[in-house]
């Protein structure tokens, strides 16, 4: 949780509920300058209500929120003036593409030459130059996307706030614009809010991550942590893992450590020193299962004998979970290895796995 | 037939005379209405602007209010105004009852409602995530005012029609304040009541061919306004 | 003030007094409207649904029709109807003028395209593919239909409130057609009129407060209907 | 394309058209006698319609529909009621969730005890049992969905139209139900259309897969072969893999085939002869990479000299393009295996697969 980078905007002792149902009960959120940070969780887990308080475009019941170490409220149009969104759907207003796009920049009385070069280079960036004197009525709703991310960025804001917006494309769009997406926010390096429900897209465009579960932060971290070392039975079926788990630094030889995990050895990399109590994960995109309990020929520094415990299909792979002791795993599979191994519950396989895929963090208390 | 027919080639020949009788009636009703949605767009866009936008408290009893004013029979309305201007009533001093004014006072009445609550509806059609959206770009309090009553602007205008469309075909109310004088309060409603009855079907057909004209131009008009109804959809 | 006061202790004299001249004027109101709007759900109703459910040759010159009759305005909806029974119309042998009968045709004339329109607009917010579900399960197309105007039957039952609100305080087409004749073609809204022009403020008033009574009844229940509209949200 | 099984239900010469736009375009469509067929294909690709046409909901401008071989007209209800639908949303009638279930068993005068036995018996196949009297507009969208399916479920119809079911529900619940949709209609044997947007999900449920776009079916056949042998580049695009790799058989040894692609040697099993021309595919999920261009030690059949093309972020995976001559590969790395392998653009690796995993079949002229 502790990150030594000086947080641009911090929220503190946030709460906030409608019909006196509280949805939303946040103790300590920031996002450092320059980094993009994901809210991730399911539908109903407060993500939105807390990017807009965030956003300063909504008042909290309780709790305040600071830019630079100064509070703010949503009163503060100087503070507002930092910040853009961009919501689920484009929300576009009546008028043609570029109009659209200087909407904010009219707001901020930049002058008609300056205003004019910075749509057109605005619409160039999100690859929408010809449709500039369009309607932006008559736009698809992937086009509308990216004008909407346009008339966000054109403004050069500090904090960019984007509320799921990839959620309504069609899948194919989807992966396309999410590329695009990452790749704008890693060349104008502003500071990113991103909420989402779909981890690929965090995973794909996040520096860091916090996970949200009714109306509370179950998790923060870098993307990679968080992704990886769940702490809670949720928060590991919400990233697709087994349960957490838990060991104890045994042995360290130079960089490569020996966890003892409930009777089982797991070797993996990290700083930590003996004796030291540790999460251990791996992702199930890097567990590989041989059928047999012999041990084949293999660079990969961890092998451990288990039981097959299920099998969900989940399309091109299936999802294998396994058992070794008090040692539970998951591993992605692909259809044409399940059928070569002729996986089935109860079957004898060994999981293979690399000690760069073993990630190893200090265990909360 | 033939009194009918009679009666429609006799509309004609007055329109088309331009018979200063007619005309006379068909100018005071467009004056009166004109002037009273006029008056109640001034009280009932900012108030429908207000009430569409949000959560306050007295919003819900406002609702009620204008929803009770729009559901008030016009006929009721005019006896209502009427109790208040005549002579010993607590208005009698001004001496309105049976002039023009009394009957704009009546429409106003009639109006302000239906316009309040057509633009409430109107602007409650905008969404909230468009406003923040402009809210989040930088607007202030008033800029995202404007913007959302530009976004709505087709149901306030179908409201302002609406509204207009309310009173000039009413009956009720101005010819019970108006009190239906010639050259002097007589308009088309009232008039066609009169002449119908007197047996005068050329005057009331062509007023009511012009009163139908209109009506038919605010039904075009509101059917053309609420097509772009779909817009928030995607 | 003190007249307004002096009339609305006389209208509450009148009520509670069960006079009989006030209540028979209110019974009369009431059985015109409603067998007004009985038939006109008799041909509305249907004709809704078919114009609410497809697409079909003539369906957009039928909907233009229905459009045109709502927006027909009820004084020149009497005016006609008054030339169709006048003694020398192509009606006037059956002797209608100024008589119940009369009053009714006129009432049918106007709460007619009410209750198709707005029929067909609830018929039509059932979405197609709630149809196609039924359908799918195996129902015949009178099954279908049948689920269909179920759906819709808040919105249905909306449109005849809807009908029934807009004849009941109408003025202009029954004082043409009935003639406002004591003890046998007097309903509220003609009644109103005349007594407020006469300075009878108890009796106008009392008749007033009934058919306020009733508009917001109307109200309320067409407020009620409305909240299910969220319904094919999710 | 060919199919030995009779086909149950099939469409020949299927037009439709609104406004004058042609939606639908299909020569021949068939699903036989208790398979599960997805229609898969992108938004706007005329799913839907088919779907409509082939359940006798909506007419056709032209072609003609046959069940069993009799041909069939949406006039025809006794064939309708041979099946049911459930679409994307659950589209529930006002009233009890009973009653909705009860909804075709009434227009189908099933007697009230047999009825009521039937009813109970669907809510409990689909698990919701205890809401049997609550109005069916209080549930949440997934209980809202599975009551769908227990209502057309409970008529045991010859044929179940399936159209996006699952495409309203939450990414969580989702995952739930495909599950629950694959298990129900498996234990049912009922011969069903499920049409998707979504591959995983075909891969799940589907035994076949037609393939749509812009009102044409481009593919057909077993799941395995449409999602891993594309026929052209927009169906490579649309299944996750790269161009069509074409190839000829020129040699056997017992199973295993080395099939010549463009001076690329590719090992798989087929029982096609030598000489043979065929397509080869290899799904992403079954290529390994390894740094360099030595050969690492492997049981896997394939091993290939290439260089990186692209890198895809998608997630908990990335999809690395490679190129070995004139053939083309992707893989689907996890994030620890490509910081690991330090995978960059131009890059020299080695892909590697295995024989059981390399699909291959006859080459359409």
């Amino acid at each position: 949780m502790s990150d030594s980078r000086h947080p641009l905007i911090e929220a503190s002792g946030i709460r906030q509920a409608y019909r006196r149902r509280t949805v939303l009960d946040v103790e300590r959120f920031g996002v450092a300058a320059g980094e993009t940070h994901a809210l991730l969780g399911p539908s109903g887990a407060g993500k939105s209500t807390l990017l807009r308080i965030v956003g300063l475009l909504e008042r909290p019941r309780e709790g305040s929120i600071r830019i630079d170490g100064t509070p703010v409220t949503h009163r503060d149009r100087a503070a507002r003036l930092q910040m853009a969104a961009v919501f689920q759907k484009p929300y576009l207003f009546a008028g043609t593409v570029a109009e659209n796009v200087a909407y904010g920049l009219r707001l901020r009385r930049v002058p008609q030459g300056e205003r004019a070069s910075r749509v057109a280079s605005a619409l160039g960036d999100v690859g929408l130059s010809e449709f500039a004197s369009a309607s932006a009525l008559t736009l698809s709703g992937g086009e509308a996307q990216r004008v909407a991310l346009a008339r966000a960025l054109v403004l050069r804001p500090r904090i960019l706030l984007l509320d799921e917006p990839l959620s309504y494309l069609d899948p194919l769009i989807k992966r396309r614009l999410v590329g695009d997406f990452r790749r704008i926010l890693a060349e104008t390096d502003v500071t990113t809010l991103y909420v989402t429900h779909d981890q690929d897209e965090a995973m794909v465009v996040a520096d860091r991550v916090s996970i949200m579960h009714e109306g509370r932060i179950v998790r923060t971290g870098d993307t990679d942590e968080v992704m990886s070392l769940p702490t809670t039975d949720w928060v590991a079926d919400f990233v697709g893992m087994e349960s957490p788990l838990r060991g104890r630094v045994v042995a360290c030889h130079d960089d490569l450590a020996e966890v003892d995990c409930g009777g089982v050895s797991v070797f993996g990399l990290t700083p930590l020193a003996i004796g030291a109590d540790v999460l251990v994960g791996v992702r199930p995109e890097d567990v590989t299962l041989f059928a047999g309990d012999g041990l084949p020929p293999s660079s990969a520094r961890n092998a451990l004998r288990c039981v097959v415990d299920g099998i969900e299909p989940r399309g091109a792979t299936a999802r294998v979970r396994v058992a070794a002791d008090g040692l539970k795993l998951a591993s992605l599979v692909s259809l044409a290895a399940l059928t070569e191994l002729g996986l089935a519950p109860g079957m004898p396989v060994v999981a293979m796995f690399k000690a760069t895929a073993v990630r190893i963090g200090p265990a909360p208390e | 037939m033939e009194p009918i027919v009679e009666g429609f080639v006799e509309a004609g020949r007055l329109l088309a005379s331009g018979a200063s009788a007619v005309y006379e009636i068909i100018f005071l009703s467009l004056r009166v209405s004109a002037l009273a949605v006029a008056i109640a767009m001034l009280v009932g866009i900012p108030l429908g602007y207000v009430l569409g936008v949000g959560r306050f408290k007295g919003r819900r009893v406002a609702l009620i209010l204008v929803n009770t004013g729009m559901g008030l029979p016009p006929v009721v309305a005019g006896l209502l105004v009427y109790m208040f201007l005549s002579r010993s009533g607590p208005l009698g001093d001004l001496r309105l009852l049976f002039t023009v004014p009394a009957m704009i006072i009546a429409q106003v009445l009639i109006a302000t409602p239906l316009v309040t609550g057509v633009t409430a509806a109107a602007i409650g059609s905008v969404p909230l995530e468009l406003r923040l959206q402009a809210r989040s770009l930088g607007a202030s309090w008033l800029q995202e005012s404007w913007l959302t009553v530009k976004e709505a602007r087709r149901g306030v205008m179908a409201a302002v029609v609406a509204g207009f469309g309310g009173i000039i075909s009413e009956v009720g109310a101005v010819m019970i304040v108006g009190g239906n004088i010639e050259h002097s309060t007589r308009v088309m409603t009232t008039a066609i009541v009169l002449e119908a009855r007197k047996g005068n079907f050329g005057t009331a057909l062509a007023l009511g061919l012009i009163l139908i004209g209109i009506a038919f131009a605010i039904n075009g008009m509101l059917t053309g306004l609420q097509q772009s109804g779909a817009r928030y959809e995607r």
